[in-house]
Formats: C-alpha cells, structure tokens, sequence
C-alpha cells in the first residue's frame, strides 16, 4: 500500500466508522441540507450518514433533484391531466412519451441550464443540450431534432454581448456536431434577465411505440454498467449549489467547476446506444446528469428491486485522485448507466467496443433491498434507495401575492400616447430586439442535417417527417411539429393567464402548421422559491397551465423546474417556457408559414380587442410593463386550431402565420417577408392602431386560393370562427390601404439588421 | 444492368452518410456503406465522403479521419480514377489527405454559417457535375464552421487556369474563401470537394432551397453506366 | 517592436477533449510512447512598443480578459526570447 | 516521461482571421499598442519514456503529418525545460 493510499484509507469514512462516531460533526449546511433534512437521514439510517451518504442524500434532495418546493403544485398536471389516449408515459421519467401513430412514439421533454450558462455561457448551454439528449436517449429513442427557449438582458447591455454569443456558440457546436437539426425556439431580451439568462433546451425523440425503455433496475443477477466518459472532477457540488442556489456577484472565487462538453464522445454514444437497443441487450438504462452517480444509482435501484451492489473504486476516472464522495457526486458529461443481463454481458461490451466507447461493470441488482457501495472493500454506503430518490423532503412553502401586484395591474397601458405614424411604428416594431430577425442566432444551428426538416426557422413550429428517420418507418407518412413558447411579461401582469397564454401559443403555432396539438412539456424558471412572492407567481403558472391543459386536452408529459434565478432580491419575470408537440397525418400536407403564392386572399381568423397590457408596443415605445395581459381565450384556441388542422388536411391552405407579439402589423410584416411577396390589404372596422398593433390571443393569419375561399369561410363559419378576408397577396410591398405602405426590401432591412449592428 | 454501386463512407461522428445514401437510392444508384474501420471498399464504383464531424472534427476537420484504415485503401483507388465526391467535412477530409490542393480554414465571419447558397457551376468536365451546364446558377445549403478554402497563389493560378475550380459562390462568400472557391477538382477531374450540400437537396418535402442536388446523383449515375 | 507569447491551456482538471482524442488516434497512426496529449492555444502579440513591465501588465489584463476563459483555462505570459 | 511541446502557427502569408479579429477586438476593449495577434496552436505530448532524439524525430513526425497541416501551418517541436 503506497502512503497515498494508506492515507486514503485512514479517511475513508465507512459505514463502520460512522456507527463508531455517531457524534462527529458533518458539513450539511455547506452541501445545501437543513438540519431537519439532516435529521431525518439520519432517522432512516439509525446512525450518522457517512460522507459518501451524505453526498448522495445532499444531491438527491436538492431543489434541483427533489422539486421539493415544487412538487406539491406540480401535481395538479397530473390530478388536472385531460385523458389522452396518446399518452404513453407520463410524467415522472426520463421523458414522456406520446404515440404518434402507425405504431411510433415520440419523446420530448425541454429542461433548463441556466446558471451553468450564465457562469461560464459556452460550455453552459452545450452541456444543456447534451443533458436533454441523453435524457431523451434513456427512453430508447432516436434523438432526432433540438430547440432552444433563450432569454437575455436588453439586447444592447455589455454582458448580454459576454452571455449571448456564447451561448449560441455552444448550441450550435454541441446540437450541429451530434446531427440534430435545431428546428426552433425563442430569443426574447428583456432586463429582468441580465445575471439571469434562460437557456431552456428541448429534445425530441423518436421510437417504436413497443420499445420504450424505462429507468429500472430488476432481476437480481443483473449487472449494472456504467459506459461513455470517464469521470472527472466536473462540476462537482453542482446539483446543490451551482443549480440550485443563487449565487452573489462577489462570488468570482467560488465559482464552483463546471462542466465540459465533448459532443463527439455523445453523438458515438447515440449511436452506440440505438445498436445495443437494437440487439436488445438492455433491461434499463439511465442517465447520468445532474447528481450523476448517485442519481443513476439510488434510481435505477429505487424502481427495480430496491437492491443494488456497486464498486465504487471501479468507476473508470479522468482524475486518479477522485475520492468516493466526490466520484458519487461529479457531474461529468456524456456517461449512461444500463442494467444487463449475464447473458448479455459481452454482446453489450462488444457494442461498445465497436462505438469506442468505454464500458465497466461496476455492480449488480441485488434481492437485498438496499443499495450498498464499497469503495476497496470496505463498505460505505448502506442505504434504502427509495429513500433517497423519492421521499425527498417535501415544501409547502408559503406564497402571497406580490405588494405590488395590484397596482401594476391598475396601471392600465390605455394611458399610453398613442402614435400618429403607424408606418413609423410598424417599422420600430419590427427592428426592435425581440421582433427582429433571429438569424443571427439560427443561421449557426444546421437545420438541414439528416434531411427530415420539413419546417424550420421562420416557421412557426418546427416540423420534421418521420418516415426516413429510422428503418422501418417508410410506410408512414405522419410528421410531427413542435413549438416552444412564453412570454415573461405577461406572466409578471398575471401568471395564471402568463402560463396559459404560453400555452396557447405554441399550441397555435403547432396547429398553424396543420398539425393536430397533442402533448405538452413545460420549463418554469422562476425566482427564489422561498420568497413567498414568487412562490405565489409559481403556484398561479401552474394552476394555469394545468387548467389550460386540461381545457384544450393536451396533458402535460413532463418537463422541469428552475428556481433562484434571480439576482440579489430582485427575482426574473416569472417565465413559464411551454413546448407542445403535434401530429401531421400527411406530412406532405404540411402548411408553410407566411405568404406563398402572388394572388392569394389574406384572411384574419379571430377576434381583436383592445389589448396592451405587457405587449411589445407598450415594451418599445415606451419601456412600460402594467395593466392585464391578453386574455387566454382557450375555448377560441381550440375553435382556431380544430378549422386550421381541418382545412390544412383538406388542401385549403396555402400559406398561414399565427398572430402573436406585435399582433397583425407583425404577422403581415413576417408573412411578405417569408417569400418576399408582398400584398394589399385593408383594415376591419375600428382604430386602426388598435387592429394592428393588439395582442389578442386565438388569431392567425391564413392564404387561400380565390377558389378554395367559400369552403374555407364555411368552415369557419361551422366552428364560430370569425374570418374578414383583408385583402391579396402580390406585389413588392406591405401595403394597408389608407394607412401605410412599405416595400418589402424596407422591411428586410429593418427586421435583419438589428442583430447584427449589435453582435457583430 | 445492376444499379450503380456508389459508396458512402462513415467515419465516428459522420453526420449526413444518411442523406447521401438517400440522394443516390432516389437517383436509382445503389448506396453501399463503407465503415471506416474497415480497409474495404467493397468493388464500389464511386465513393462519397459525406459531412459531419468525424472524430469532433478535433485538432483540424478531417485531419484524423484520414488516416483512418479505409483511406488507406480509398487514397490510391482515388489516384487511380476511381470518382471520388467530398461534401464538406468529406472536402476537408480530401484535402487532409492531399487528394485535393489546399485546405479548408475557419470562416472569416469566425461563426459556424447554416444558410441557402447560391453556386455557380463552374466546370462540367468531372463525373458528378456533367447533368449541369457550365454557368449554370444553382442554390444549395451550406452549413459549416471551417469552410474558407486557402491555397498558395501558384495553386489557385493553377486551380484557375486548368479550370479546377468547379463551384463558386455567388450572392455573397459566407466564409471568405479565396476567389469564392466553393468547389474543386484534381487535375484528372474525377475527385471533386465542395463545401455546399448537394445530398440535402434532393427533395420537394424537406426544407432544403431546391431540388438542385440532384444533378450531381444524374451525373455520376449516369457515367457510371455508360462505362 | 517586441512580441509577446500567451499560452492558454486548459486547468488540468477539465475535461480535454482535443487532446484525449489526438492521444486516442495516434497508436491507430503508428505512434506509440505517448501517454497524454494536451491541446492549447499560442498568441502572438506584436507590441508598438517594448515588453517593459507596464506594457506586459496590459498583456496579462488581456490575458486575463480576452485570451483565456479564466473558468476553465490557465494562462502564461512570456517575452519571445 | 519527458513534456514535449509542439507549437503550431500558420504560415505568415495566410490570413489567420482569429488573430485579426482579436487585434481589432482590443481597443475596443480599452487596450492600445498592439500592432498585431496571431493565434495558433500548442500541444503538449507527455511521452512514456525520456525526450531523446529518437522520440522526438517521432514527435516531429507526428507534427508534419498530423499535429500541423503544412500546407498552411509551420510548427516548432522544443522539449520542455
Ligand atoms: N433560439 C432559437 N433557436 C432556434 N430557432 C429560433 C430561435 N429563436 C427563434 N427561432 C426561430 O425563429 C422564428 C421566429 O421566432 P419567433 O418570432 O419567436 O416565433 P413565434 O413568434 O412564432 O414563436 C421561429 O421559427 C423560431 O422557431
Ligand atoms: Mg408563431
């Protein structure tokens, strides 16, 4: 024994040890554990933890882990959840999972990596890619398309220029290097986010509907492999304290290690994963993410037999000087943990070989019921896993309406000037930072890889096919569409209508597409959980967003929590970022976005009423946030989604574009400048201000041909669907009788060059 | 007659192998993957090099994969006439392996650029660009990180006056290369490497700017056949 | 007229991709007796003036600043010799 | 287990578009006197046995086929001192 390991055994706190030391006195507090949480492990162990338990339960019952300040709201997406007989899996794993039809499944699931992002922006929002994919891998599916829900600080503020290239940088590089085309997202500025930018990444996945493969850990016998990269010191403590607690801006020193991506070393794990799928050699799998280890581990173990032997000192490592705590609680990239048979054993090791990926035993189910760790013998780590993965603490944390709640509300945008050039206006509009083009951003995501991208940027929804995704699936002719949304203003004048309004648009951005809405995923960041005011803003999100789901009869299939994203006292907007996913029978069917074709009537679906509350005109004209935002009519959602999806499968449609931030005047704007087709158009009745520049929810924008118009109005007229035909597509201009006119080249200009004069 | 057997190389971390398997299939050839650990080039009578980050594209794009055991038996097949295409990191993996003259650096703008490319066809004389017409307009997309092709001067003299030079962009250079250099060719004319993605645009359903891939597929397709 | 040498590496403790995978193809290459390979960057920085110690002051602030991500890379400022 | 290092920059008549764009980055940044960056590569290969010449003619090796690209980069093997 070298002195080294001499000394490394001396300190190696052993479960014999802690039964011999029940009094020494362990730093709970510093790994983010109350005392009562302390306690009550050691309640269920009948001693001290030992340090490596301690690692584990410290992790396991972080915020970030345990959603304990969550869990109790969270519940009603399940309680409220609308029967959907799609609904596969729901939440709870990995990833939920939707049956798409013809004997396919989809996985989907959006995730936030926020403060990683904000510390160190490149590897940050890489490695939240990374996390979700294997997220979505773990399901047994095929990862098959990306997106990116990002908010920053105002546009122009120094370290939004630090934060946000950086983060598209490391999207572009980690999503382009694996093969998944990036088919949308969002870029909003606003500066409740500077300190705190969102990096929400999604996933989805594709699979057969037989095939899905859950975390569990049956059959005693059974080995327990850990395969991909070796582990490091990588963000170490992250899952307590980088993720779940907020950090100071003279906190420089303690900027805790962060995570390194390798993109390369995933994309050969996908791959090597859907071969040992193929062959079948696989009883459960789970990912190593936040927690790593000692997630993987007490999960597996928690729903398998409850038993589980692992040696930890065969954990392959990049740092030889790792000790067992800190092996149990790295949080290095790119690993995967299977369960597999005897049997089975060298046709998995071959697999890996072939892929170059290092693969190790480092244990067996057991019929024991408790998981137990030895680290060179000697056993330090005896516990119920149960008791770590799921009866973590839960909160019922107290919430109250914000003190100024109700004066924000009263300060109602009516009192706004309003402005005589509308032209002028449209214009400003357009070239402001979160209206502007985002190509500055796309154009460094490849769309195109693997030739299934149907719709991608400017789209409204990303749309993919799926009969060339994998083999097998040629006889389908099904796609799917997707779309992420949310607004923060909105959800700060009211979080109840905030969430359900972020709901309503990506479900309208799916059906725009002509796909048929059908599952939902949900990022919530939100500020500190112990502030009772943002735990009011959280509880009413989620309160919304159930009821809405339950409304429009999409359930919710899984998704996640970020809380303290804020910087001192001063939490972000409560920003619920909701992802839907829908169906297309035909995918060749699918509706473009925008105006297609010269000659084409321009139709309005929809009702407008005066609404300026948290828009984007009350934003940038004049930096105000008050009053009430649109209202979530969800009733009219489903009436405009059910005429777009019918319409769209019986060829009516030739182009179509939701309404949504800076109302009518934007969506024509967008619609000419998808082809460049220009069109005339004249104003409903009303204050034209008010009917271009109005936020009302449950409208789109839709071309017909002159001939398909009868049908198409009778359609709407089937299902109360208010429709005004506006005018024609045509012509090089935007032109609104009697109020503006704009050559498209104008327009461009305008919408593309914002970015760029700032980024660079 | 049996379709045309075209071969379509996978090295770790080979991304559009797919797609290009695809494009030729949909142009009546039949694709034969090639594994890059496997010194066999299986009798194809063409290879394509698709895109991707083989190896992460790590140290310089296509600098290890070169070396891998299937170029080992592709470099002289290739210098001997066999019709080799590189798209992309399949460009830079040819240049690598000094099958093509200069190499292939990181954008001018500094950022990876995913765009609809307007290209011009510059050279008809190489097996997979005969369906075009010389000075046809084409558009394609490109996607990539380090696709600013550099030579010496008296290469590109050379490249220009043997009319090596294949593609040029038009419309705007999005990576700065030399003379808007998107494509070349070896003196013989049967290796050609372009940036741009012809195996993406192949079809009217997926999003791609134009079907204008598929002359590249005819045209291999078809000398292939009439050899 | 003088120029300065700023080598980036990255802290030992991260995770070297570039470097891991230069190490694992080199036996396939027919390079053997290499144990571990590092990668990093090298800037050149041509001064106007001299390398006196204001001027080398400036370097490591850019250094510190630009060159290197101080989160997971070291630096080191020389003067070419 | 001797530290080689092998330096890679690109030939001074390519453009080496990293390098400028820092050079034109920095006063921006509030540094002057600068007159020029380049931006190249440093490796460091950890050899198993000692720097003699036989290892590091494997190391040049290693760096003319491999570690530069000579078309367009020149390197510099040195063993650290
Ligand atoms: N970060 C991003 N990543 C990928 N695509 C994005 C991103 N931001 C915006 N987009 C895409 O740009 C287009 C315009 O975005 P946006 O105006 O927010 O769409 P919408 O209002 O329909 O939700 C959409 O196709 C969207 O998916
Ligand atoms: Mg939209």
């Amino acid at each position: 024994m070298s002195e080294h390991e001499a000394r490394e055994r001396a300190t190696l706190d052993t479960v014999k040890r802690a039964q011999d030391t029940p009094d020494e006195r362990q730093p709970y507090a510093e790994l983010g554990m109350k005392l009562d949480e302390y306690d009550r492990v050691r309640e269920i162990l009948g001693r001290r933890p030992t340090s490596s338990e301690l690692a584990i339960y410290s992790v396991m019952w972080s915020e970030h882990c345990s959603y304990k300040s969550s869990k109790v709201h969270l519940r009603q997406f399940g309680t409220k959840a609308p029967k959907s007989e799609a609904l596969l899996v729901g939440m709870g794993e990995n990833a939920g999972v939707v049956d798409i039809g013809d004997g396919w499944a989809a996985t989907f699931k959006i995730e936030s990596h926020n403060h990683p992002s904000y510390v160190e922006p490149h590897q940050g929002a890489a490695t939240g890619v990374g996390g979700i994919v294997r997220d979505i891998m773990s399901m047994g599916a095929r990862p098959i398309a990306v997106m990116d829900a990002l908010r920053f600080g105002a546009a122009d503020a120094h370290d939004t220029r630090r934060v946000l290239p950086g983060v598209v940088e490391g999207i572009s590089h980690y999503g382009n290097c694996l093969g998944l085309p990036n088919i949308g997202g969002e870029v909003v500025f606003d500066p409740c986010y500077i300190g705190n930018p969102l990096v929400n990444a999604l996933c989805v996945g594709l699979l057969r509907k037989d095939q899905i493969k859950l975390a569990t850990a049956p059959g005693p016998g059974n080995k327990v492999v850990l395969f991909g990269a070796l582990t490091g010191p990588d963000g170490i403590g992250g899952a307590s304290v980088l993720a779940s607690a907020t950090f100071e801006d003279e906190s420089h020193a303690k900027r805790p290690s962060v995570q390194v991506g390798d993109p390369f070393m995933e994309k050969l794990l996908i791959e090597c994963c859907l071969e040992l799928y193929q062959a079948d050699v696989v009883v459960g799998i789970q990912d190593l993410g936040a927690a790593g280890v000692s997630c993987a581990t007490t999960e597996l173990a928690a729903k398998g037999t409850g038993g589980m032997d692992v040696r930890l000192d065969l954990v392959p490592l990049r740092d030889p000087s790792l000790r067992p705590e800190e092996i149990l609680m790295s949080e290095s990239q790119e690993r995967m943990m299977a369960v597999v048979t005897p049997d089975d054993i060298d046709a998995f090791m071959a697999i890996c070989a072939k892929w170059d990926i290092p693969a190790t035993v480092i244990g067996e189910v057991t019929d024991g019921g408790r998981l137990v760790m030895t680290w060179h013998g000697e056993t330090i780590v005896d516990i119920p896993p149960g008791t770590a993965a799921d009866e973590g603490p839960v909160y019922e944390r107290p919430f109250h309406e914000p003190a100024g709640q109700a004066a924000l509300n009263a300060d109602d945008p009516a009192r706004l000037p309003r402005p005589e050039d509308l032209r002028a206006t449209l214009l400003q509009l357009l070239g402001s930072p979160n209206l502007a083009s985002k190509e500055w951003v796309t154009s460094q995501y490849d769309r195109y890889v693997r030739g299934n991208t149907v719709l991608a940027q400017p789209a409204d929804a990303g749309v993919l096919r799926i009969s060339e995704i994998m083999p097998g699936a040629e006889e389908t002719a099904r796609g799917i569409a997707l779309s992420t949304d949310g607004n923060g203003r909105y959800a700060r004048l009211d979080p109840y209508a905030g969430a359900q309004l972020a709901l309503a648009e990506a479900y309208r951005n799916v059906a725009v597409t002509g796909a048929t809405p059908l599952a939902v995923t949900n990022c919530l960041n939100f500020g500190s959980p112990e502030d009772p005011e943002v735990m009011w803003q959280f509880a009413e999100a989620t309160r919304g967003l159930a009821d809405a789901c339950k409304t429009l009869g999409v359930p919710v299939t899984g998704g996640n929590v970020s809380f303290y994203n804020q910087t001192g006292s001063t939490p972000i907007h409560p920003t619920p970022v909701v992802g839907v996913l829908g169906v297309i029978d035909d995918v060749a069917g699918r509706v473009r976005s925008g105006f297609t074709a010269p000659g084409q009537k321009v139709l309005l679906l929809g009702e407008t009423e005066e609404e300026f509350g948290g828009s984007e005109w009350a934003h940038v004209a004049h930096g105000h946030l008050g009053g009430l935002p649109p209202k979530a009519d969800l009733e009219a959602e489903r009436a405009l989604a059910l005429v777009l999806t019918e319409a769209a499968s019986r060829g009516l449609l030739t182009g179509s574009h939701d309404l949504s931030d800076g109302g009518l005047a934007i969506a024509l704007a967008e619609s000419a400048l998808a082809q460049g087709i220009g069109a005339t158009v004249v104003l409903p009745d009303g204050d034209a201000f008010v009917e271009l520049f109005s936020e009302s929810s449950a409208r789109a924008l839709v071309t017909v041909d002159p001939e398909s118009f009868d049908a198409f109005a009778e359609l709407c007229a089937a299902n109360e669907l208010p429709c005004q035909c506006l005018g024609t597509t045509g012509g090089d201009a935007l032109v609104v009788e009697n109020v503006l006119e704009i050559p498209v080249a104008e327009l461009r200009e305008t919408h593309t060059s914002t970015l760029p004069g700032i980024f660079g | 007659m049996s379709a045309a057997r075209v071969g379509v190389v996978t090295f770790p971390g080979t991304l559009d192998d797919q797609d290009a398997a695809r494009a030729v299939r949909h142009a009546g050839g039949e694709a034969v993957p090639l594994w890059h650990a496997d010194p066999d080039l299986k009798g194809v009578d063409a290879v394509f090099l698709p895109g991707g980050f083989s190896y992460g594209d790590y140290l310089r794009c296509g600098a290890i994969s070169r070396f891998a055991p299937l170029m080992e038996e592709l470099i002289p097949a290739a210098r001997a006439g066999l019709p080799v295409l590189g798209t992309c990191n399949g460009f830079q993996i040819l240049c690598e392996a000094h099958l093509l003259p200069g190499a292939l650096m990181r954008n001018a703008g500094l950022h990876y650029v995913c765009r609809d490319q307007g290209i011009r066809v510059e050279n008809t004389a190489t097996p997979w660009t005969s369906d075009f017409a010389e000075g046809q307009e084409i558009v394609l997309p490109v996607k990539h990180g380090e696709g600013r092709y550099v030579a010496d001067e008296a290469t590109l003299n050379a490249l220009e006056a043997g009319g090596q030079v294949v593609f040029r962009y038009v419309g705007g250079n999005p990576n700065g290369s030399l003379n808007d250099i998107a494509g070349i060719r070896n003196e013989a004319g049967n290796i050609v490497g372009l940036m741009p993605h012809p195996e993406h645009a192949v079809e009217d359903l997926t999003g791609a700017p134009s079907t204008d891939g598929r002359g590249f597929f005819s045209s291999i397709l078809k000398k292939l056949v009439t050899l | 007229m003088a120029r300065v040498i700023v080598e980036v590496m990255l802290k030992p403790e991260i995770l070297d991709a570039q470097g891991q995978a230069i190490a694992r193809a080199l036996p396939r290459l027919g390079f053997s007796g290499v144990s571990a390979v590092r990668q990093g960057k090298r800037f050149e920085v041509e001064l106007e003036g001299p390398a006196d110690e204001e001027a080398l002051a400036e370097v490591r602030k850019m250094a510190e600043t630009l060159l290197a991500n101080t989160v997971i890379e070291d630096y080191r400022v020389t003067v070419e010799s």
